[in-house]
This record gives structure tokens, sequence and C-alpha cells, in this order.
């Protein structure tokens, strides 16, 4: 968009990286994941969102329903054939800065079930920045993907990945 | 003669430009990149196939007016509530003959079955 | 109980008593037992016996199992045919059983077998362009080709996409 | 409110009939014409990822057609490729809200072929692992379910005593939810005095807390409002559409496989059956609370009539031998070998095996043909069964009210969908 062409025309000078580093840090700690739970990882990101282990202290209790208001795709689940086109038009449908947390050994990896059924891996159709292991991954190890994600989108600042 | 009317033009004033800092920040530093799919409506997950523009039941309408008649009542009160004390019993009696017409109004559509939906 | 001219064979394994009918008879003699008040269909499943070899032969590749229940009684009964053909096609027994319906679609999903006058036989756990019916022996087990594993190697031809 | 037409219910042609969905704007009552919309695969309430095609004039449903299989995982294929010991833990993972559920129903499946009994403390040790895992099956029912309908605070009160839960499994077995407990000839491990220990607080604790979400919910109007007279399920039409579980008992019929089949040592623990007339959204409710504090005198009579002896059967054809008995006797290497490389092997036949899940009947019927591994395992999946009359349940039901309808059949996708 505009800022993007303006911050390559004037190069990394301290302006835009300041910018960057605030606009980072406004994306970071406000990274509204989306409810996609599928199977048992589901549960355990529930457990985070409650007050036990409480994702409101990273700034990402709103779990939004709809994907206009999200911005980071949560895979908690195994990604079955039936579902994987699904998942990808909800990706498509999510707005421009977005990021996908794969949770759990089923959506990273197909898991326990090598079989004709899932999706070996949900990085086959959507780009994914933080894998989790785990079957279910603890709350914490959620917590953990998410603070490492949020260093990420700090460091990107301006210009997202893609 | 307008000065009392300042600080309200003061509160406007910082309400656009709020609004109007965040719309246009949030406009030129969100990347945009509009395509066919991401504009599809959303219907959880599954691109509808059926046209969503269909002929509604009225009952929408109808529900629709009922809630503006009662806000809209609801909005009079206000000045009523900040003139009370100079307006006294008079006020008072006023107000409630302007609540006893539409409390009227209310049973006359709870009775004739308008508020519940079938 | 059911007419014993329609009883091939009946016996009690693992104590659970069973009696195997021929495939046409299905329908009368569920019927039967429905009336004798084994009125909860438990489950009904298909079983392929392709290649196994824990008997020497087989009156049917597709063994089908009705598992029925009386409630008051308590009492446990499974009625078994044996079934051949491609497809195999037997009667719906879903005017007798009501939740046999999605069960025979599952069955049908699965190993393809037809069962004829069912209201809506269409698959239900696939998805609707899937080729193949998962669960029957010849089918592989597909999923990602794990190397150095020579159960693998069995399981590994991959189904035929549409 | 109106309620499902009951006289249509009764006559079992029309049940479960495979429903046209109106793509051509059929006329509504009130002139508009028939919307047609997915409660998707991806929408906040419908506990996993049930879709449903609905029909709806202006508010009321008309039409509602299920489709399901967005979370088949291919379970029962799986099954086929594994040995027997492997296949327990795939079961954990079918209905993912009761794990020892699972395993318990094909541990039973595969002990009646082999033909043995597990000692009394296994028995105890399933009970319990069971009862605490119907509990936090029913919290996470009744969080969600309470957050769906407005209680958001629900949620937070069920997650915190399904913590202690957790913890309670990951003492005993290492895993908070999958602990992969039971299984064939007897279980994991023996429960360790820091088990017993919290077993024993969260018997002293948990009335209390089922009194506390009972005084948030029970009498509270909008929860009373939002349940009473929707998703009626007459006890005629629950017992013909082969529903089990809250939402049979929720019709006042008693059938409790506890009960009425006995497994693993239920017979002399004494509790009643939970039901209620009701047969609607709040009688399952009441049912299920009822379970709740069901489950934790069974806990409690468990806990103090805790059976010392043995875990597992010592038959060393099915279970490795205890570690340190391998330096010394050669034949427990060889055993422990063997059941490593190949698994055991179990006689040729076939049994059925079904255990009272939280949800209902939880059955495993599985098939042997004298190999290292099954050749057929099927669950008989109770929420499969239970989201069948569904379809019955929310006619003419506001869709508002549809959420509270698929709340209360308490469907776990992943058993659903196998």
């Amino acid at each position: 968009m505009g800022v993007e062409a303006l911050a390559e025309s004037l190069g990394q000078n301290v302006l835009t990286t300041t910018l960057g580093k605030l606009i980072g840090w406004g994306r970071g700690n406000s990274v509204w994941p989306l409810q996609f739970g599928l199977a048992c990882c589901a549960i355990e990101m529930i457990h985070t969102a409650t007050a036990g282990v409480d994702i409101a202290r990273f700034g990402s209790e709103a779990m939004r329903a709809s994907p206009r208001q999200a911005d980071m795709m949560i895979v908690s689940g195994r990604v079955s054939q039936k579902m994987a086109p699904i998942l990808r038009t909800i990706y498509d449908q999510m707005p421009e800065p977005k990021w996908v947390i794969s949770m759990g050994a089923c959506a990273s990896t197909g898991g326990v079930f090598n079989n004709y059924a899932l999706l070996q891996g949900v990085d086959k159709i959507v780009p994914v920045d933080v894998y989790i292991p785990g079957c279910p991954p603890r709350p914490e190890d959620l917590l953990n993907a998410l603070m490492i994600l949020q260093e990420r989108i700090k460091a990107q600042g301006i210009t997202p990945r893609q | 003669m307008l000065e009392s009317y300042v600080p309200v033009l003061i509160f406007v004033l910082i309400v656009l430009g709020l609004i109007g800092a965040l719309v246009t920040l949030s406009f030129v530093l969100g990347p945009t990149k509009p395509h066919k799919r991401k504009l599809a409506p959303y219907e959880s997950g599954i691109i509808p196939d059926t046209p969503a523009m269909r002929r509604l039941s009225v009952r929408f309408y109808l529900t629709a007016m009922l809630f503006i008649i009662f806000d809209v009542e609801a909005v009079f009160f206000y000045p009523w509530a900040v003139l009370l004390k100079q307006l006294g019993w008079f006020g008072l009696i006023e107000m409630l003959v302007f609540i006893g017409i539409l409390l009227v109004a209310l049973a006359h559509i709870w009775r004739k079955g308008g508020l519940d939906w079938e | 109980m059911i007419a014993d001219s329609l009883i091939v064979e009946k016996g009690v394994s693992a104590g659970d008593a069973w009696v195997s009918v021929a495939p046409d008879s299905i329908h009368t003699a569920l019927s039967g037992l429905r009336d004798d008040g084994f009125r909860l269909l438990v489950f009904l499943t298909c079983v392929d016996h392709l290649a196994d070899s824990s008997k020497p032969t087989w009156p049917g590749r597709y063994e089908l199992v009705y598992q029925l229940r009386n409630m008051e009684t308590r009492e446990q009964i499974r009625v078994r045919t044996f079934l051949d053909g491609d497809p195999p096609r037997i009667d719906s027994v879903h005017d007798l059983f009501p939740p046999a319906n999605w069960d025979e679609r599952e069955t049908y999903d699965m190993f393809g077998v037809v069962f004829t006058n069912h209201p809506d036989l269409t698959r239900i756990l696939m998805p609707d362009d899937w080729v193949g019916h998962p669960l029957r022996r010849d089918y592989p087990v597909g999923g990602e080709v794990v190397e150095f594993s020579e159960e693998h190697e069995v399981w590994q031809t991959p189904p035929p996409r549409a | 409110m109106a309620d499902a037409t009951a006289e249509g219910m009764t006559d079992t042609g029309t049940i479960g009939q495979g429903v046209t969905v109106s793509r051509t704007g059929e006329q509504g009552a009130f002139g508009g014409e028939l919307l047609t919309i997915n409660f998707g695969p991806h929408h906040p309430s419908t506990h996993g990822v049930l879709r449903l095609i609905v029909d709806l004039d202006g508010e009321q449903v008309r039409r509602l057609k299920p489709v399901i299989g967005y979370l088949h995982t291919g379970i029962e294929k799986q099954a086929e490729a594994l040995r027997w010991q492997q296949v327990v833990v795939v079961t954990d993972r079918h209905d993912y809200l009761s794990p020892p559920f699972n395993n318990l129903s094909y541990a039973l499946a595969v002990e009646k072929l082999l033909g043995v009994d597990v000692p009394p403390r296994a028995d105890a040790l399933r009970v319990i692992m069971c009862e605490l895992t119907r509990i936090s099956s029913h919290l996470v029912w009744l969080g969600t379910s309470g957050i769906e309908l407005g209680a958001s605070t629900m949620l937070m009160y069920c997650f915190r005593e399904r913590d202690t839960i957790l913890d309670m499994n990951e003492e005993i077995s290492g895993f908070r939810m999958h602990t992969s407990f039971i299984r064939p000839g007897g279980v994991l491990a023996d429960a360790t005095p820091r088990f017993l220990d919290m077993l024993d607080r969260f018997c002293n604790a948990m009335p209390a807390n089922i009194d506390e979400y009972e005084a948030l919910l029970t009498m509270n109007p909008i929860f009373r409002s939002r349940t009473i007279g929707i998703g009626r399920l007459p006890a005629e039409d629950a017992k013909v559409l082969g529903a089990t579980g809250p939402m049979l008992r929720g019709s006042g019929v008693a059938w409790d496989l506890r009960k009425s089949m006995p497994y693993s040592g239920y017979e002399n623990y004494d509790f009643e059956i939970a039901t209620s007339d009701l047969s609607d959204c709040y009688g399952r409710y009441l049912v299920r609370i009822k379970e709740m504090r069901e489950s934790v005198k069974i806990l409690r009579q468990a806990l103090d009539r805790l059976p010392d002896g043995p875990v597992n059967i010592d038959d060393r054809k099915v279970l490795p031998p205890p570690r340190e008995e391998l330096e010394t006797s050669m034949e427990a290497v060889i055993h422990h070998f063997k059941l490593f490389t190949e698994g055991y092997t179990v006689p040729v036949g076939d049994a059925y095996a079904a255990v009272e899940s939280g949800r209902g009947e939880n059955g495993c019927y599985v098939v042997s043909d004298g190999t290292h591994k099954p050749r057929r395992v099927k669950f008989r999946a109770a929420s499969f069964v239970n989201l069948q009359p569904l379809e019955r349940m929310a006619l003419n039901h506001m869709v508002a009210d549809m959420v509270a309808i698929i709340g209360t059949a308490d469907t776990v996708l992943g058993d659903v969908d196998r």
C-alpha cells in the first residue's frame, strides 16, 4: 500500500525503522486469534483462553469467530481431506497481515494418523509460521508459540512476510 | 453568546480527529491484497452458491419499527432528566402523561401479538 | 424368535450369541427379531474377509454384522450375513431401525455395500468426489511414505484420485 | 414457544429421511422465501466441525440437514494397520473428551476374546479414571453450553475444575488428556500416593463446586427461558432413534449401562441413575449435573475401598514382564523381545463390549483373524447416533434455540466422524 512504497523509496533510515518498530509493536501485542478448533488441541486451546493459563495477558484474548476480524489462525487439530478446502477458504478470507500457528502433531505432520483421511501437515495448503509439537500440546506450549510469533511480528516491522 | 458551546466544539473535534486518525492510519498502514476468494461472502467456510438476497419475512420489519418507536421515546427522557429541578411538578406530570400514552400503545401491541415471533 | 428356516448357522462367540442369515432374508429376520423386543439396533457394520486365513472358506467376502439389543430383558444378539458381488447389494432396514439410516450410509461410504431402497444413499464421511471405498482390505492405508519400514511398503500404494 | 410437532414423531417412516434442501425459494409462512444457510463447519456454536444446512423461514427452522465428515480421521483403517497393543493409542483420540472410555471399551472387547479378567485393583483404577473423565467431559459440555447461552463465567469455573482433573491424569499417566491408561490386560501404572491424595482432596471439594455451578445456572431466568421447552425429545422417540446416555435419560428412560449391563465391578458401587422427565434441554442439563454428583460418590467409594494387589494380569504372552526381571530370567527376555517386535495374537473370533461414557454407549466391536493385527475394529460412537434426532428436535425452533439444541446433544465431532 502507500506506506510500503514510501518505505522502499526512503530506504532504511531513522524514520522508517522507528515507524516499523512502532507498527510491529502494535501488531505484535494484539494478535487476535481465529477460533479454529478442530479436535483435541481445540480443548487445550480453550484451556489456554480460560483463567488457568490466561492468554489474555498476551493480548490474544479476543478469539474471533469470523476470519474478517482475525489476525492469526491457530490450526488446532487434525485437518481431514474434506476440511482442507474449507481451511484454505477461511485462510484466504482473513485480512492481510495474517499469520498461522499449526498447533499439535496432527496439524503439523499428520501426527499419529498416517492414512488416507488426513492432510499430512497443514503447511501443504497454508504457509505456517510456528509449529507446536505435542499431542495435544500443553497450554503453556501454545503460549510459548505465541511469544515466538510476537517476536517475529515485531521484527518484521512495516512489511509483513509475504 | 456562543462561548458556552466551545466545550461541545472541542469534544466534536477530538472525536472526529481520533476517528479520522484511526481510519486513515489503518487504511494506509495495513497492506491490502484483494483477490476473488477473499471478497467472497463468508458463510462459515463454504462459498455459498444460493443467492443471499431473498424476500425476507415481514416480521423483521415489524420488530425493527417497534424498536425505533420505543428507542426514540427513550431519547426524550434525557433533556427532561437534565431539567428535572426547574420543571418541578409540571414536568413530572407532563412526562408521566407522555409515558402513559406510549404504555397504552405497548399494551395494545403486546395483546395483538406483535412482540412474539410467529 | 426368527423362523428356523431363515437361520443358516448359530453360535456363541466370546460370550455373545450370534445368528447367521442368508442375505436376501435379512429384512424378514430383523423384523421378526424386532417384534420379539429387540428394538434397539446397537450398530451395523461390515467386515471385509479378503485373504482371511482364519477360516478355510468364507461364504462371502463381505460380512454384514447387525447387533441388536432388547432393553427390557438386556439380551443381545448379533445377526450376520455374508455378501459377495461388486458392488454387494442388500436390503435396507432403515424403516425397522431409524439409526440404521446413517449406519448404512457410512457402510456404503466405507465398504461400497449398496443398500437397496435407502432414501439417501450418499457418502457421509468422505468428500463427495472421493474415489474408492477406504475400509476395503485392498484399499491402501495411504498417507506419507515412510522409508525403511516394510510395514508401510504393504500399505503404501496411494488411492486413485479422481 | 412453538414446540416441535409431537404427533409427527412416532411413525418411523419419516425419521432420518434424506432431507431435500430447498434451492428454489419455497414460500415461507409469512410471505418471505425460505433462506438456505450454512451453519457451517467453522462455526463457534457447533461444538466442532459439524455443518448444518438449514432452511430458514425468517427466524424459524423449517428444514435441517446435518453434513458430517469434516473430522474423519480414518481411525478404523489406522487400527487395522497397527498391532493389538498399539491400537490403544489410536482409540484415545476418536472421542477426545473421554479417552479412558474408548480405551475401556476396546480393552474389554479384547479381554473377552482373550478370555482373561483383570485383577480387582485394576478394575477399581479403571472405574476411578472413567468417573474422573465423565466429570471432565461434563465440565467441558457445561462450560461451552454455558458460554453459548451467554453465561461466560461458566467457562471459567468449569475449566478451573477440569484443570485439577487434568493434573491428576498427568500425575498417574504422564499425559493430560490422552492418558492411554486402560490397556487390554490391565492398566498403565499403579496409582501413586500423591494421586490418591489429589483424588481425596478433589472428592472433598467437588460437591461445593457443583453447587456453585447450580447457583449460577439452575434458577437463572435467562438460562431457563433459553432451555425449558426447547429441543423436546419424547421418551418413545428417544428409544426408537437409538439415543443413549443423557439424551435418553433426559427423556425419563432409566437406561444406564453401568446398572443394566455392569462391567469392571460397577455392580458393587451404589449410585443412582440420573433421569429427568422434562425431556428437553433443561432436563438434560439437570441429568448431567446429577451425574456429576453421582460420579463424585462413586469416586469416594472407589477410593475408600481400593483393593490392593497386582494391577495387570500376569500373562507373559500379552503383557511385558517387569523390567528388573529382564536381568535374571531368559524367558522374560524372550517374552519381552517377542512382544515388542511382533506383538501378541488374539484367538480368532469377534467380540463387542460397551461402556457408559459421558455421551452414551461407547462400544467397540473387534474382529480377530488370529494374526497380530486386528482384522476390524468398529467403534460404536454415541455421538454418531445422538446427532440424528437433531433433525427433528430443531424443527420450528428459532435459530437461537438451535444453538441450545446442538449444545444439549453434546456431540464430539471426532466421535461422530471417527
